[in-house]
């Protein structure tokens, strides 16, 4: 299975994304959607006190975009939305950089809202990225959250 | 032939991103796992880590999951991705 | 009490958005909050089974930013939140248009997710705008809908 | 004296989007509601209609809801925005 399999709702990628070009795409021919809720996630500054100066992703080629498939499918199960498109970088990244963007579009506010939510809140579990942190302090791979657990398990 | 592979912080403590196993008595991850662990006290280490995950051909799986020929099992930390 | 008062969380405005600048000032100098989530609502071209060529919406000045103030404040005091910007136009807009625009930033995803759509939903039950529905069956004021009262009153 | 404003479908039916009331009497919006509709037949229906909603001073308020002098009181149907 290659990644053309997903395209254009997945995309792993080291470079960066432009949020209003990919809005654009969701939009675009559209007229039934009127809803859009984006979410993306950015390189912070600090975590758990230490100062963060960059991030290293590294994920897992073919599972990850399997992974991300089938959240993406479960989502459009228990909702009733449009358009998807879910964008993870990997490699380096400097603070403020964007990691992570997913964008879904619907008719009814709620549908988009919980389906965007949900599937970062799988992804976060399920799809084998992994972060190394590098800090002031050295650099080290980030413990997984039980809190994500949790999020995950409340769906 | 098994493909294994291996993830983040698991990839470094073994130093070892791929790896063929040949054994064709294996039929569970869990075999798996303890044929790796037997390696050294380095892999036994790792390989006894209780929040260790598993894939075969991309798939989350647990230690019950049988495996044949041919297939790809990943182990790998808990996912830290987003 | 002025317009001004609100800036720049709040503006009520007729000309279009662009949310690529909204987002970018959400972020600016704001490496401390990794999630950014937005929510975008744009004219569609069908309601209740009729063909919309256009809305016209029409607000009361003064209580629209007094009432998404009161709603931002009541957001703040239970998510812990960043940045905030709510944008709603007014006036005669076509289908595909952006109508109202929700940026919130926060440092952990759920504040960002949960802040953002109680803007929403109590924007829609709240704040005093109106729309007209202009159709191929002429023009009509829009009812309201007790789902939104519902969603409201879920909070 | 009372500043009235009214919004949306009701500023259509009543063809009229503001007025004043100069009657000191009016302590209260339902009083207020009340002289309005005495004003004609029209103004009668408009303001029988139960969802009609109220506000004072930009704040949404009930009947009860007491008013002054230099208030500014408006009414309208249901908010459909967002």
């Amino acid at each position: 299975m290659t990644t053309e399999n997903y395209a254009p709702e997945i995309s792993i990628q080291s470079v960066d994304f432009n949020l209003a070009d990919e809005v654009a795409l969701l939009e675009k021919d559209n007229a039934i959607d009127g809803a859009v809720v984006t979410f993306t996630g950015r390189v912070r500054n600090k975590n758990e006190g230490k100062d963060v100066t960059s991030l290293t992703l590294e994920h897992y080629p073919g599972m990850t975009e399997k992974s991300l498939a089938k959240i993406i499918s479960q989502a459009k199960e228990r909702w009733r939305i449009g358009r998807v498109k879910v964008i993870h970088r990997v490699g380096k990244l400097a603070i403020g950089e964007q990691i992570v963007f997913v964008g879904v579009t619907s008719m009814h506010r709620q549908d988009a809202f919980a389906a965007n939510e949900f599937i970062m809140d799988y992804l976060k579990v399920q799809a084998p990225f992994w972060k190394k942190e590098n800090t002031n302090q050295g650099e080290q791979w980030l413990a997984a959250k039980t809190s994500d657990e949790n999020k995950a398990a409340k769906w | 032939m098994i493909k294994v592979v291996f993830f983040a912080a698991l990839r470094e403590q073994l130093n070892c991103h791929e790896l063929t196993i040949v054994n064709e008595n294996l039929t569970t991850v869990a075999e798996l796992k303890a044929e790796l662990a037997s390696k050294s006290e380095q892999w036994q280490k790792v390989f006894t880590t209780g929040s260790l995950l598993s894939a075969v051909n991309h798939n989350m799986v647990d230690g019950e999951q049988t495996i044949t020929s041919g297939d790809e099992v990943a182990f790998f930390p808990p996912v830290t991705g987003g």
